[in-house]
């Protein structure tokens, strides 16, 4: 593994190789040089699975952190290419043509994180959401319970007690008086 | 088709010729008008034992209607059977929680539904949301969307108490209190708009509502 | 009944014919409709009866699994994570579990490997044989439904026994499984074993020795050797193409490397071919569970002991977990940022591959009356394409 | 394909005549199994309405609601959770974990209803069907989602404890202490049971954070002795938790030490709250036990300028001259009041009020006065003989332990009690290496003292002698004195009632012993309230409200004086109580 390592740092400037398990290691590597990296993995270094590709919302960085997780079935390792990209302007370059499945992933992040991927198929289109009007759900600032609260009706009649105010109320309540 | 922006999707009638206006209906449905008592009594009973289940898998509880229907709980010794097309079925059994994408196909799916007609509604999701309470894309009640006449609890039910379910489903029908159709058809608007509340991209092909 | 050699065509390039031209039919299949697996639906753009054309629509199943993971506690995700696919969920409650004990550096007892490698095998079995009268039903033979879904409850029915639960189980928890095996489980195990090896016996002769099966399924939907990689595509869909690749050997993973099984390996990669090899799959589970029930440790603890669920932090790091279930490759990418939630759970499940991208171009040129049978020969479940 | 093909679909006939898979009555024939997951019970009276189940549902599926016939109480919030079954997804996690163990499941499964609002109940309160399953999930033996076992915590052993006056209990490790402040569920059912109400899941919280500096501005929130109060508060908090009512509790106690012991004094005033400006008013507190420390405390953070007189040579009170050096060193209780004192609170020893000053002087040159000199007065045997001079006050014995002087007890020493000063007395007497005896007159189950101080001092070597009423002490003439006593045994008089020792007639034990030492009780000192001083007094005890308003509108009583639980956070909570009532009687908001 060290030696892919090094290769990967050499070739591509990738960066703070990990080793997460004997058969799974992680790196990061630059956005604009990623399409490069996967293909070279693919075809020089066996890595010819691709399990999925996804984002993390780094919002605290102001950045998305995309991962492509591939496989190299020979030696049973698995690697997850990591790059990230300006969460402001999120543009990434497809690898449609790399793998047939790629687009589908590409679709959901357009749709999930609203991250573009100028020329991958179908990339605008509705993915499993339809007629959605918020922002992109799976953002970090989008919050899940607060849409949920403000579009769909609950049943009413629930209410709990906190036990220790409940106590304080019942045995104590001049505390604060 | 669908417009992306969710803007309000025009009529589907709309700027068509007078004559293809009637090509998508506009009428409303309308409340079933019982027959004589005795009549009407004999009617109950008939459909109550030919409950006719529509196959459309809405969430996951649909997994418990394939042993229902197979050998082991042989669900058609008691009437019951699931049917391809909403055309032909009575019983629309609600599998659990419905995103807001099927509902849309719920809501088309029951109106197609030749009447009388009944709901089913399983599990915690029908009910309340269920786990899904704070997802963006999942409806809570489904009974502000269409009217349910019989709910069971369970996550998910099991073939037995589905099988339950629909006993209970045929004892109110019989007693003549299955009202789901006409609580339907009399509070129409409402159904509308909570429907429309949810379903930004509302496109429905043939109907004008 | 030659199987058939498709061109290839990359995925991209579609033939986008032209539908004002009178000589197509544009026909929705699904959601509600009868020969579509789950809730999901494809748009058929049709010749004749054969099929030129096709979209996959997903999503009537989003509830936002990966939303709402990151709302939970590590704990409170647990019951969340098996319901991403209904007939198999254990599958996620081993990847889930698997990967918060690798983060959080946790070893699980003995027994507990064990009795994971046994639920998980068992609802392979059970998946299967759901998936077997699918399939069979796709081709108009209704009977093989009848026996293998009761087959099914059978196994369900020791999951109610082990477990509590029928469909879903929530067995395999962080830190090991949740309770051990109740009194004379295993025996149950083995006689529910007895039963369905000798329904499976029958279900081979009906159904693999058939006519109409030869003729429908033989050369239906051939995947090309090269289109396992192109397409990444895994399990048995690329098995029956030739392709040796079982991550239960590959990663070795739980109790796999001590049990004695060999991946079964197909060459002919058509509808008939992949139908046979989980048959062959489905035999290869119940000599697994006869060899777990007779390995299985009879003392041992079944759980590690864990920090309170309501406060437990697991140090920052990522990884993703996979583990071999009956349609290929399920993972699980957990990121944590050291917080009591996760920072992002990702589930790769092995339908989005097939179901999208394998199943639109796998279908040009079928028969409509066939779409069913291919679609079902992939063996896909939709919620755990859109989570 | 041949002609196998052709005919082998045929065997499926031979299934006809074979038994069918159906099953005749699935609803009758099969039940759950024993393990299934059906709707909930709950053993409701030992459910303790902590609601951990609510916290661990991911699905918000239970309220906690109050119900008909139950009301709070000390370890029980009287709150029960209901089930949301629009919201269960039967993972059971509640059930696994339950403190109390009184949630569980049964195997029953069907619940169809017309009404969707019907699907939620209180298990265990509202009847259902299933109420009482035999069948249904159950915790596994042997998991549990809690840990129901508390960190030990390292303690010097008896034998080698018993040699010196050094401090027994060692205190947490960092590790130690975030591992045992995970176990809490942050309940709060505490809170209620601790005179105090201090704030102690969010302390414990700032403990599993790691988070110190909060943890004190929480500790000093309601309660300025934490060092004191971590090592020696009678902890009713930890008798509540809800962790106890299926394991052992958290360490409460152990968890306030560790935070004000890893906070060095210097680094106090980062984040403790400062006083506010100065409001020119003047309170003077008599007594310089932790309750009047407290009352200066609180008084002086509201901007008053507070005199503390004090008849002792240092403050601190009964934890410094009553409680012996091997569970509360010196040092930790300077520190507490050392933090008072930076914040400008005068003490003047040696002042005993009623003698110099008076207490009338102090009525006339400060605003308010609180008193809280607690009970100083040891009570006597009260049998003949009880005068003897080698018949001794276990307080002063305490007192004069700390003062560093002689004891000069001999060598067999008779406790005559069974409360924590008895204990106490016992225990120092045995580090001065006497031989004890424990006399008590009824059986040890019921000695007030600390079960675990009852412990220790049998562990430390004190022998312990149950049943035993006094007679009377008599010279035995060698400089020591004979001790009798009858024994006695324990009668149920009125039924509910605790049991009373009744003398066995003729079963009169003597025994010689070269000291007695009485630890049967104190009172109160109220030679300084004169009758020109105005407040009102009944059964020896200032009349006061809850916030210790006396009959006399600028005076203010509490702690030991006044409360029936007669311990140190009672006092304290007392001298809070006091602060805020005087604080508004001056002018101010009172918080």
């Amino acid at each position: 593994m060290r030696e892919l390592a090094e290769k990967l740092a050499g070739r591509y400037g990738a960066r703070e190789w990990r080793d997460q398990r004997r058969d799974l290691s992680s790196v990061t590597v630059d956005a604009q040089r990623m399409r490069d990296v996967l293909t070279w993995l693919r075809d020089e270094e066996g890595y010819v699975h691709l399990a999925f590709a996804t984002a993390v919302d780094e919002i605290e960085r102001k950045a998305f952190r995309l991962t492509y997780a591939v496989h190299n079935h020979g030696t049973g390792h698995g690697l997850l290419v990591h790059c990230e990209i300006d969460r402001e302007r999120p543009v990434m370059e497809s690898i449609h043509r790399l793998w047939g499945q790629a687009w589908t992933y590409q679709r959901e992040m357009k749709e999930w994180y609203g991250i573009d991927f100028p020329g991958s198929p179908r990339v605008d289109e509705e993915f499993v959401l339809e007629g959605w009007e918020g922002p992109p759900m799976m953002r970090r600032d989008f919050d899940s319970l607060a849409y949920s609260d403000a579009t769909y009706a609950e049943r009413p009649g629930r209410e709990t007690r906190d036990p220790a105010a409940y106590m304080k109320e019942k045995l104590y309540p001049e505390a604060d008086a | 088709m669908s417009d992306k922006k969710g803007k309000p999707v025009p009529l589907a009638n709309e700027g068509l010729p007078a004559g293809e206006r009637g090509l998508f209906c506009d009428a409303p449905p309308r409340e079933y008008a019982p027959a004589a008592k005795i009549v009407e009594d004999f009617w109950n009973w008939a459909r109550s034992q030919s409950l006719w289940i529509l196959g459309f898998g809405t969430g996951c509880g649909a997994i418990e209607l394939r042993p229902l229907m197979t050998s082991r709980y042989d669900m058609y010794r008691f009437g019951i059977q699931p049917r391809p097309t909403p055309r032909q079925s009575s019983v629309f059994v609600i599998g659990g929680y419905a995103s807001v994408k099927t509902l849309k196909r719920i809501v088309r799916s029951y109106e197609q539904m030749m009447g009388p007609k009944f709901v089913v509604a399983l599990g915690s999701c029908t009910i309340n949301g269920g786990m899904y309470w704070d997802s963006y894309n999942t409806i809570k009640r489904i009974d502000q969307y269409i009217p349910v006449d019989v709910y069971i609890a369970g996550c998910m039910p099991r073939p037995e108490a589905l099988l339950a379910g629909f006993q209970e489903l045929k004892r109110i029908i019989r007693a003549g209190k299955a009202e789901g159709q006409n609580e339907y058809a009399r509070n129409f608007e409402w159904y509308k708009a909570n429907q429309k509340r949810v379903i930004k991209d509302w496109n429905m092909p043939d109907y004008n509502w | 009944m030659s199987r058939a050699k498709i061109p290839y065509v990359p995925p991209e390039e579609r033939a986008f014919p032209d539908l004002d031209s009178g000589k197509y039919l544009v026909m929705w299949q699904g959601p509600n409709h009868p020969g579509i697996t789950g809730n999901m639906s494809l748009r058929l753009v049709i010749e004749g009866d054969s099929v030129v054309d096709c979209e996959t629509h997903v999503g009537y199943l989003h509830r936002g699994f990966e939303k709402l993971m990151e709302r939970r506690l590590w704990m409170q995700n647990f019951p969340l994570v098996c319901r991403i696919a209904v007939p198999e969920p254990d599958f996620n409650e081993y990847c889930y579990a698997a990967a918060l004990e690798e983060l959080a550096g946790i070893e699980i007892p003995e027994k507990a490997v064990w009795l994971r490698t046994l639920s998980l095998e068992m609802i392979r079995l059970a998946s299967f044989l759901m998936w077997i009268g699918g399939q069979a039903g796709a081709f108009g033979h209704g009977t093989i439904a009848q026996w293998s879904v009761t087959m099914r409850d059978y196994v369900l029915d020791l999951f109610e026994e082990l477990s509590g639960g029928r469909i879903y189980h929530m067995y395999i928890i962080p830190g090991g499984v949740r309770a051990d095996v109740p009194p004379g489980f295993l025996r149950h195990v083995l006689e529910t074993m007895t039963v369905v090896e000798q329904n499976l016996k029958d279900i081979e002769l009906v159904m693999f020795h058939n006519a109409v099966m030869k003729m429908r399924a033989v050369g239906l939907g051939y995947i090309p050797r090269d289109w396992v990689e192109r397409y990444g595509i895994t399990g048995p869909n690329a098995r029956a193409a030739g392709v040796r690749r079982d991550l239960r050997k590959d990663r070795g993973y739980l109790a796999y490397p001590r049990l004695s099984f060999e991946p079964v390996v197909g060459t002919e990669s058509d509808a008939f071919e992949r139908a046979r090899l989980r048959l062959a799959e489905m035999f290869q589970a119940i000599d697994l569970i006869r060899q777990i029930v007779d390995a299985l440790p009879a003392e041992g603890a079944f759980r590690e002991r864990l920090p309170n669920p309501l406060h437990w932090r697991i140090p920052a790091g990522e990884t993703y977990v996979s583990a071999e279930c009956t349609r290929g490759e399920y993972g699980f990418y957990v990121v944590s940022d050291g917080g009591d939630k996760p920072r992002r759970v990702a589930v790769r499940g092995p339908s989005y591959t097939h179901a999208v991208s394998v199943m639109e171009r796998l279908v040009r040129g079928v028969n409509i009356a066939d779409v069913a049978g291919l679609m079902v020969s992939l063996h896909t479940y939709p919620p755990e394409i859109e989570r | 394909m041949d002609i196998k093909d052709i005919v082998a679909p045929f065997a499926v006939w031979k299934r006809a005549f074979e038994k069918p898979f159906t099953v005749r009555k699935p609803i009758d024939e099969r039940p759950g199994a024993p393990r299934y997951r059906g709707f909930h019970i709950n053993d409701a009276d030992t459910c303790v309405g902590c609601g951990t189940c609510e916290s661990i549902c991911m699905n918000k599926a239970i309220d906690l609601v109050p119900v008909e016939g139950r009301e709070p109480s000390a370890g029980d919030s009287g709150l029960r959770p209901r089930v949301d079954y629009g919201r269960c997804c039967w993972c059971a996690l509640c059930v696994d974990v339950c403190p109390s163990g009184s949630l569980g499941m049964s195997n029953e499964y069907l619940w169809i209803d017309s009404d969707p609002d019907v699907f939620r109940y209180v298990p265990g309160v509202d009847a259902k069907p299933w109420d009482g399953a035999e069948l249904g999930y159950r915790r596994a033996e042997g998991y549990r989602l809690l840990d129901m076992e508390r960190v030990p915590m390292p303690e010097t052993g008896h034998a080698e404890g018993v040699k010196s006056f050094l401090e027994l209990v060692k205190g947490y490790s960092r590790d130690q202490a975030e591992r045992e402040a995970d176990r809490c569920v942050a309940c709060g059912v505490c809170v209620a049971s601790c005179p105090a109400h201090m704030d102690i899941p969010g302390y414990i919280k700032a403990v599993r954070d790691g988070d110190l500096e909060t943890g004190l501005r929480l500790l000093y929130e309601t309660n300025p002795f934490p060092e004191a109060c971590g090592r020696i508060c009678t902890r009713a908090c930890e008798s509540a938790c809800a962790i106890g009512s299926g394991g052992d509790p958290v360490a409460i106690r152990w968890l306030k030490r560790y935070i004000a012991d890893q906070v060095e004094l210097a680094d106090y005033g980062k984040s403790l709250p400062r006083a506010e400006p100065a409001t020119g008013r003047k309170v003077a507190v008599v007594g310089a036990g932790p309750g009047g420390l407290a009352a200066a405390y609180y008084l002086a953070l509201l901007g008053h300028k507070v005199t503390v007189f004090e008849k002792d040579e240092a403050a601190g009170g009964m934890l410094r001259y009553g409680i012996p050096e091997y569970r509360l060193p010196y040092p930790a209780l300077d520190k507490d009041v050392d933090y008072i004192r930076s914040l400008g609170v005068e003490i003047r020893y040696g002042a005993a009020v009623g003698k110099d000053p008076a207490l009338a002087k102090l009525r006339k040159d400060f605003d308010a006065v609180y008193l809280s000199t607690g009970l100083p007065a040891a009570y006597r045997l009260d049998v003949p003989g009880d005068d003897h001079p080698r018949v001794l006050d276990g307080v002063a014995i305490l007192a004069a332990a700390t003062r560093g002087e002689e004891l000069g007890l001999g060598r067999r020493v008779a406790v005559v009690g069974g409360g924590n000063v008895a204990m106490d007395a016992a225990r120092t007497a045995l580090r001065h290496g006497c031989e004890v005896d424990i006399v008590y007159r009824r059986r040890e189950v019921d000695m007030p003292a600390d079960p675990e101080e009852i412990r220790e001092a049998k562990a430390e070597g004190a022998r312990l002698i149950e049943r035993a009423i006094p007679v009377r002490v008599e010279d035995s003439g060698d400089g020591g004195a004979r001790f009798v006593w009858n024994e006695a045994e324990m009668v149920q008089k009125e039924p509910g009632k605790r049991p009373v020792p009744e003398p066995i007639p003729g079963a009169v034990v003597t025994e010689r012993y070269d000291s007695v030492i009485a630890a049967i009780g104190q009172g109160p000192d109220l030679a300084y309230l004169t009758e020109a001083d105005g407040v009102e007094v009944r059964r020896m005890k200032p009349v006061t409200d809850r916030a210790g308003r006396t009959s006399v509108p600028t005076v203010f009583a509490g702690g030991d004086l006044v409360n029936e639980k007669k311990d140190a956070i009672s006092a304290i909570a007392d001298g809070h109580r006091a602060a805020r009532a005087i604080d508004r009687l001056l002018g101010g908001k009172g918080d």
